[in-house]
């Protein structure tokens, strides 16, 4: 038998996490992965037992959580949004097991968002990632320092679920902040993994005259990135700096969900574990802005600041709604 | 009999002159069946060998072996004296052998100058096919042994005859100087194998050694010079055509006496059993096959239908089966109208129907004999309740019964098709379509590649039917089935019945009716 | 009416021909493979797996050669290794050409994301940075003719190779002496063989090619338009092309008219914020478009006749 | 008659004594070499845990219990695993049908995903409209819906087979990608997304949903009872697959499937349909590809239709479940308990050993390759062959000889009679 499989069980302080990805797997450049950099983490830093599993179908959701639960962890983290009526189902058998679950609050049946003593949920206010690179852009545009000068500039959603809308309701609200007369497109590839659909949704939306677009499709929306590089004009990344990823890159949305996840697992290890919602968002630097490609000039930079304050002190409100 | 031709020949092989073939403890294992078990067979230089035996005695089993198709499991094989390791056709190819199979390896969708040239093609520039260059070589082929063919007709389109005239220049354009011929007149008119034969004799003269397989007697009397008989895998021995007579051939294939010549009363002919009124039928291709033909069968008597492979016998078969719509014209089976009704009523009607294509239409190979035996009638209330479920118990018992009855060879009822001889496969569908006692039986082909006891045995049924009261529809491409059965023999032509003659007419006089009352058969691709 | 107009600005804009000739031309190349595949008689589903594993290898190699030849040599061996065990395990061991190609597809899944993750330890592998990507080549003075020359001249150097692919298959498989004898196998292998064909050789070459033109395909996709590789990226592109095969009665052109349906239907579901239909309506219409066509116009596509029967030599 | 007065032949007699021992020789015969196939798959996959850092002794411990619940060591509880294992096997053994049933008549139905997204989309629909229902009726008519809507979309494959040509391959392929649009538009910003989430609908009512194996209230095996979800559901696909069994062995209707899969031409000849029969396989098809959307609803953990299904793979793993099972009754219940045992062992192997759950997709694949090409016999019939002596007869052949040389003389005695 294998060492791991006969001794996992009950060393009495190390604490043992779960996660489980949601279809996307391991691989999504996304957070999936993310989640699982911050499980890493902890393992090597808080020295706690980690395993994951991934999930291939939707149906593998509940039982994966109930797995880990069934064993005994002591935390099981269940990633993305899609799980959340999974999550309120395991977590209400197993109150004795703590849950985390990123990107949603747990559910119940109905879909309606429930609260459980044992879940917490870590959310982020992608909006606010959202509305500085909408900022940015916006005050590009209304320099006429874009590539095209267009005042058209476009967001590609990978679904269309909450934190794919956030970013771009915060993107939509920065770009007509600073420059209202531009307009921004919307499309969604139905994708999170395939980057050609998003690559081609880029490009009609860069027929339609855009030059600046924001991913928000994970894996896919590397595709956006790349097109809009080989297309001349620019491009802004998601969840992580992706500046790397391609030279049009100017700037990236981010959204800390290692640091979230490693949080998490360190609130269960200190026992310090609690239930309900975690807000992830500027004030604590659970979301933000990160540079690119582009130098950033100092009057967007002072002005990228100024929201970046007003937003934390709570004076603005980026909604997080798409408007149509 | 031609003894002339014979007399052109060497009687025996000149000397030291080494045979042209030779094949030594030749053994060959299928699952359950030896199909050769120590086979000793040699060939001489120039003559005419028959190979002779009843189905599945393991003639073509044995030639595929010389032609390199199968790997014997033992044995050697020595071509003009040496030793020849025959790993593939290729080597055979390259050592001179040539063989026309049993079943065509032809390429339908092909051109008649593709499937000959295939394998030794001319090119130009390179590796591009050379369409002149082939028409040039195909016609000076035809013409130094006037076997005509135009190369660019599309060999599925063309008559058997034809296909198996393609089938000889291929193995000609190859250069072969030994022919394996495996059942080449199985599809052939008396005609057609009269030219056959021709073609055959030239070749001989030409220094060409040839080997012939067939069920036929009276064509190895008329062509070869040495005749080998096969039974069970084992060679029975070898005699001098000019020193053996019919009978003997026979018994030495079967084993016992076999009676060559079916015996049957007069026919007492009742009421019309079947009516055909101004008939015309279109092929599946739409081109028309049978024109306004109109017939009486009646209830007690054997209609044989003559006439060269493609003048629309198959298609009157199937549009009397309810296979085929006609165009235009009815068909009553006793009283009831059936021309719109298919294949499905048709049989209720009391129709049975023995298909020419008894591989492709009779059976389903890959289904047990007893599931052969209820098939087209899986849905009468002797084998399915309410014609739904079908009654396994009696299936099974009704499969015994024919078996048993129709002498089906075979190891158990469960035993697939496919592992059946094709004899038995043949035996199945007879038995199937006989066993209903129909009022009207279409037998096409009935003893198509069958062997001489199987066909005794079919002819006897087909009588004892008659007998009982069926009204029959002989369609068979073998003259002498054709007069030995009938009681009235209808000769097809274009489409059309020429004629209706009594089953003493003369030979002659079929054959001239056959081929449009004189002039030679043609054909648009035989130009 | 507003639609109608929408419309017709999408199909008169040269960006949307221009994608829907890349795509169109991406699925032809799996597509000839399954041609020249069938027509040699192995039964090909396997594209989707072949694609799936050159479009992984193809990343790997333009991360570690930063070259794209290099990259698409690697793909297509990748490919071919996939196509060589289909052809293997079909031929070699006469296995039933849909299992074995079925098996192809759920491996190279499994092994492709396996790998995926065993190489970035659970990162996805990198982005291929410029060095690594197929190039666009714009024919010079041709590219500048109005709309055509956006549409034929500035293209992915993989377009243009697909497209001439096309043409030489074409007049390989109907004019040369190997495609006689490629369809002879095809269609009626006892009779190539017995004319002194090697049947065998023939039809692992045929399958092999297909795997090469399906990986070449996986490198198009990989480092000429995506630039990464993502698990399960070809999202079942091959077995589009399959369709686009049949579809194209195993004709290399007719299977590409079928893929220029399918690169429409890319095109067409990529301008969804320019006509106002819904989304989801949008991208339907190239399937259902194709199964009209199918129904109406092509009817009955016929496989060459030994197309999924394994061959034995005498019936043995 | 003259054959049928022959004296009864010693063979009728030995054919009489032996078809059980042919049976059960014939069954076994038929079960090695797929379970030989599986075992050399495991071997070679071995090989390849080895190589991939992994110790393929404990991943297939942790495979085993993730699958069967046995040789658990990482604090599984054997019944939950069981129950799991139920859950996936379910949708795999009803699909497995569906694609089976096309096979038997000649079809390649790649169009299974479709057909259970339609059967899952008309099926929530009947959940969530006539939720008020009783279970007894409510659950027959969510699963009549599901039938319908997955029968439906088969139907114009078979249709169009039928009266076009059309190749069921490009059909179904087509339909498939229409399916998938058609859920989308549905809950994505449409008509049957939940009011308060995205990419689902509401979940079917308690009504609606299929009774479990073990009840949802209190501790079982240390587990609650809501933590199995294993529902009745695996009994109607057994039983779906006994009606498959009686249908393809026992009715008419099967027997002119399985004539018209073997050859149109025969199968025209003997009076029956092809088209017909086309469009009635698809049906049946379908109803099962429908079937499974219902059960997948009704049954399972998620009570809801979700957009993902779209990339559920369910439908095309079936197609890979049917053909390991031969197109059999037995075999796809013996597949579909060995796949979905793969997938659920999978799960369990990656938490446990940390070896990715995508070797089970690697070892699906080499149990199919071995399968298919059916490395054993070979091995087998290479064996006899090394020494170049001929192969001795063995019994059947033997029995064969004996029962050619007995009817020989039979005949021969009947010409001498007559003579
Ligand atoms: N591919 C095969 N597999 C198994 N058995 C075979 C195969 N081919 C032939 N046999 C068997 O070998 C024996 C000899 O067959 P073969 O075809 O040589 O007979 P034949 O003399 O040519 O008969 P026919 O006159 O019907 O053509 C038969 O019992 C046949 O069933
Ligand atoms: N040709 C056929 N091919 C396939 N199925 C058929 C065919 N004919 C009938 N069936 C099916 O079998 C069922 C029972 O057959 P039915 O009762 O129609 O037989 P019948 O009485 O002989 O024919 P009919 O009623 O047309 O005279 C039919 O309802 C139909 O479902
Ligand atoms: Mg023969
Ligand atoms: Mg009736």
């Amino acid at each position: 038998g294998g060492t791991s499989s006969t001794s996992g069980g009950s060393s009495a302080n190390t604490i043992k996490v779960g996660l489980v990805t949601d279809t996307g797997g391991l691989n999504d450049k996304g957070f999936n992965s993310l989640a699982n950099q911050g499980l890493q983490k902890a393992k090597s830093e808080l020295g706690i037992q980690a395993d994951v599993t991934q999930s291939t179908k939707a149906s593998d959701y509940v039982p994966n959580l109930t797995n880990f639960a069934s064993r005994g962890y002591n935390l099981v983290i269940a990633v993305g949004f899609l799980m959340a009526s999974a999550v309120g189902q395991v977590s209400q058998q197993y109150p004795n097991v703590k849950f985390a679950l990123i990107d949603s609050t747990p559910a119940d049946a109905k879909g309606n968002s429930v609260t459980r003593s044992n879940v917490t949920s870590l959310l982020f206010k992608e909006q606010e990632a959202g509305a500085l690179v909408g900022i940015l852009t916006g005050m590009l545009e209304k320099q006429g320092k874009t590539p095209k000068k267009s005042h058209i500039v476009g967001a590609v959603g990978g679904q269309k679920i909450p934190p794919v809308d956030h970013y771009i309701a915060g993107f939509q609200w920065g770009v007509a902040k600073e420059d209202p007369s531009a307009k921004v497109l919307v499309a969604y590839s139905d994708e999170f993994s395939d980057p050609t659909p998003c690559a081609n949704k880029t490009d009609t939306q860069i027929s339609q005259g855009a030059d600046v677009v924001f991913q928000v499709a994970g894996g896919c929306g590397l595709g956006v990135l790349t097109e809009g590089g080989k297309k001349g004009i620019y491009t802004i990344g998601v969840d992580t700096d992706q500046s790397a990823s391609d030279q049009s890159v100017i700037a990236s949305a981010v959204k800390r969900v290692e640091t979230a996840t490693f949080d998490a697992i360190k609130s269960v290890k200190d026992g310090s574990f609690q239930s309900g919602t975690v807000l992830f968002d500027l004030k604590n630097d659970g979301v933000g802005f990160v540079k690119g490609n582009l130098p950033v000039p100092a009057d967007i930079q002072t002005e990228i600041d100024s929201v970046t304050n007003q937003i934390k002190s709570g004076a603005v409100t980026v909604p997080d709604t798409v408007k149509p | 009999m031609s003894t002339e031709v014979r007399a052109d020949r060497p009687a025996a092989p000149g000397g030291e002159a080494p045979y042209a073939i030779e094949m030594r403890h030749i053994r060959k294992a299928w699952p359950g069946v030896v199909a050769n078990d120590d086979v000793n067979l040699t060939i001489r230089k120039g003559e005419i060998h028959a190979l002779v035996g009843e189905n599945g005695a393991g003639k073509s089993t044995l030639m595929n072996i010389l032609y390199g198709l199968l790997k014997p499991d033992a044995g050697e094989i020595l071509i003009n004296g040496q030793h020849a390791h025959i790993s593939g056709p290729r080597d055979a190819i390259v050592r001179g052998i040539g063989m026309v199979h049993q079943h065509f390896m032809l390429i339908p969708v092909f051109t008649v100058g593709e499937n000959i040239v295939l394998g030794r093609e001319p090119v130009e520039n390179g590796d591009f096919y050379d369409r002149s260059e082939v028409d040039t070589r195909i016609r000076a082929l035809s013409d130094e042994y006037g076997l005509h063919i135009n190369p660019d007709a599309r060999t599925g389109d063309l008559p058997v005859g034809l296909q198996q005239r393609v089938e000889i220049l291929k193995v000609l354009y190859r250069g072969a100087d030994i022919l394996i011929l495996d059942e080449p007149t199985g599809v052939l008119t008396p005609q057609e194998t009269h030219d056959l034969f021709a073609v055959l004799r030239g070749l001989v003269r030409g220094g060409k050694t040839i080997i012939f397989i067939t069920h036929k007697l009276k064509e190895v009397l008329e062509i070869s010079d040495q005749v080998t008989v096969l039974r069970r895998g084992k060679v029975i021995g070898t005699v001098r055509t000019k020193d053996t007579n019919e009978e003997e051939i026979a018994r030495m294939m079967v084993g016992r006496e076999v009676l060559l010549r079916v015996d049957k009363a007069p026919a007492k002919p009742g009421a019309a059993a079947l009516r055909v009124e101004h008939l015309t039928v279109n092929t599946e291709q739409g081109l028309p096959a049978v024109r306004d033909v109109s017939l009486e069968l009646y209830a007690g008597e054997i209609l044989g239908v003559a006439g060269v492979e493609g003048n629309g016998q198959s298609e009157l078969v199937a549009a009397l089966a309810g296979m085929l719509k006609p165009r235009s014209g009815r068909i009553w089976i006793g009283d009831r109208d059936v021309t719109e009704e298919g294949a499905r009523h048709t049989r209720h009607a009391g129709l049975a129907h023995i298909p020419e294509d008894r591989r492709g239409a009779g059976l389903i190979l890959s289904f047990s004999i007893a599931e052969n035996t209820i098939f087209g009638h899986q849905r009468d209330a002797a084998f399915a309740l309410r014609g739904m479920v079908l009654r396994l118990h009696e299936i099974y018992a009704w499969a015994r019964r024919l078996i048993k009855q129709f002498d089906v060879r075979t190891p158990s009822e469960e035993t697939p098709a496919r592992a059946l001889s094709g004899g038995n496969q043949q035996k199945v569908i007879v038995a199937r379509e006989m066993a209903t006692q129909p009022k009207v039986l279409l037998a096409s082909q009935p003893t198509r590649g069958v062997d001489i006891g199987a066909i005794e045995f079919i002819h006897r049924r087909i009588v004892e039917q008659r007998d009982a009261g069926a009204a029959i529809l002989l369609v068979s491409a073998e003259l002498d089935e054709i007069r030995s059965l009938s009681d009235r023999i209808a000769v097809m032509y274009e489409g059309k019945i020429a004629s209706i003659e009594p089953p003493d007419v003369p030979e002659e006089r079929l054959g001239l009716l056959m081929t449009g009352g004189g002039g030679r058969q043609t054909h648009p691709a035989a130009s | 009416m507003a639609i109608l107009s929408q419309l017709l600005q999408v199909l008169v804009s040269g960006d949307f021909w221009q994608l829907a000739l890349r795509d169109g031309a991406l699925l032809a190349l799996p597509a000839l493979g399954g041609v020249l595949s069938e027509r040699s008689g192995v039964t090909n589903i396997a594209m989707e797996g072949m694609m799936l594993t050159g479009a992984f290898f193809s990343v790997v190699a333009a991360l570690s050669f930063h070259n794209p030849w290099m990259a698409v040599i690697v793909a297509m061996l990748a490919g071919g290794a996939m196509a060589l065990i289909h052809a293997f395990i079909s031929i070699r061991f006469r296995a039933d050409q849909i299992i074995s190609g079925f098996a192809i597809n759920i491996a190279a899944v499994g092994l492709t994301t396996f790998l995926n993750a065993k190489l970035s330890n659970f990162r996805g592998l990198q982005q291929v940075d410029p060095s690594g990507r197929l190039p666009t080549i714009n024919v010079p003075l041709l590219d500048n003719i109005p709309f055509l020359g956006q549409v034929f001249f500035q293209q992915n150097i993989i377009v243009y190779v697909s497209l001439a692919l096309l043409a030489i298959a074409n007049l390989v498989l109907f004019r040369t002496r190997l495609g006689l004898r490629l369809r002879a196998v095809g269609e009626h292998p006892e009779a190539a063989d017995t004319a002194g064909i090697n049947v065998y050789r023939l039809r692992y070459g045929a399958v092999i090619m297909s795997g090469l033109l399906s990986g070449l395909a996986g490198a198009f996709l990989a480092i000429g338009i995506a630039n990464i590789f993502n698990d399960n990226m070809t999202s079942g592109r091959g077995y589009i092309a399959l369709a686009a095969m049949i579809f194209g009665k195993w004709t290399p052109w007719g299977a590409f008219v079928a893929c220029m349906i399918f690169g429409v239907g890319d095109a067409l579901a990529a301008s969804t914020g320019v006509i106002n239909v819904p989304q989801y309506f949008l991208q339907m219409v190239p399937y259902v478009l194709a199964l009209v066509v199918l129904a109406g116009l092509v009817g009955r596509s016929t496989p060459p006749a030994a197309d999924g029967i394994p061959y034995t030599p005498g019936g043995e | 008659m003259t054959a049928s007065t022959a004296p009864a032949r010693p063979e009728s007699e030995a054919a009489a004594t032996s078809p059980w021992v042919e049976r059960l020789r014939r069954v076994g015969r038929a079960l090695a070499l797929p379970a030989g196939s599986v075992v050399l798959a495991f071997l070679i996959g071995a090989v390849l845990i080895a190589l991939a850092g992994g110790d393929p002794l404990a991943s297939y411990e942790a495979l085993a219990c993730g699958g069967f619940g046995i040789s658990c060591f990482g604090g599984e509880t054997p019944a939950l695993q069981i129950s799991n294992t139920i859950e996936f096997i379910t949708p795999l053994l009803m699909a497995g049908l569906a694609v089976g049933v096309a096979f038997r008549a000649g079809l390649f139905n790649i169009g299974v995903q479709g057909q259970l997204i339609l059967g899952a989309i008309f099926a929530t629909i009947v959940g969530l409209r006539l939720a008020s229902l009783p279970g007894v009726i409510l659950i027959p008519l969510l699963m009549l819906a599901g039938v319908v809507g997955g029968a439906l979309w088969a139907g114009i494959v078979g249709v169009l087979k039928a009266f076009t040509g059309a190749h069921e391959v490009v059909t179904t392929i087509m339909l498939n990608y229409v399916a998938y649009n058609l859920l989308n538009y549905l809950l994505i910003n449409g008509p049957m997304q939940a009011p308060n989430s995205s990419q689902i609908s509401l979940p079917v009512g308690q009504n609606a949903q299929l009774p479990t194996l073990i009840p949802q209230e209190g501790l079982f095996f240390g587990q609650p009872g809501g933590a199995y979800h294993a529902s009745i559901g695996i009994f109607i696909a057994l039983a779906a697959a006994g009606v498959y069994a009686f249908l393809m062995r026992r009715t008419a209707l099967g027997y002119e499937i399985r004539a018209v899969g073997q050859s149109q031409r025969a199968a025209r000849y003997a009076g029956i349909s092809v088209r017909r029969t086309i469009i009635v396989t698809m049906l049946i098809s379908g109803a099962f590809a429908g079937l499974t959307g219902g059960l997948m609803i009704a049954g399972g953990s998620l009570h809801y239709l979700y957009a993902d299904l779209k990339f559920d793979t369910t439908g095309f793993d079936a197609i890979a479940v049917s053909l390991l099972g031969q197109n059999v009754a037995i075999g796809v219940v013996l597949s579909a308990i060995l796949f979905g045992a793969l997938h659920a062992g999978g799960l369990v192997m990656q938490s446990d050993v940390q070896i990715s759950s995508h070797i089970v997709e690697i070892l699906q694949a080499v149990i199919l390759f071995s399968l298919a090409a059916n490395f054993l016999r070979s091995l087998k019939l290479r064996l006899p062959s090394l020494g170049r002596e001929p192969a001795k007869p063995d019994g059947m052949e033997a029995a064969q000889a004996a029962l050619q040389a007995e009817v020989g003389s039979t005949a021969a005695a009947e010409g001498d009679g007559r003579a």
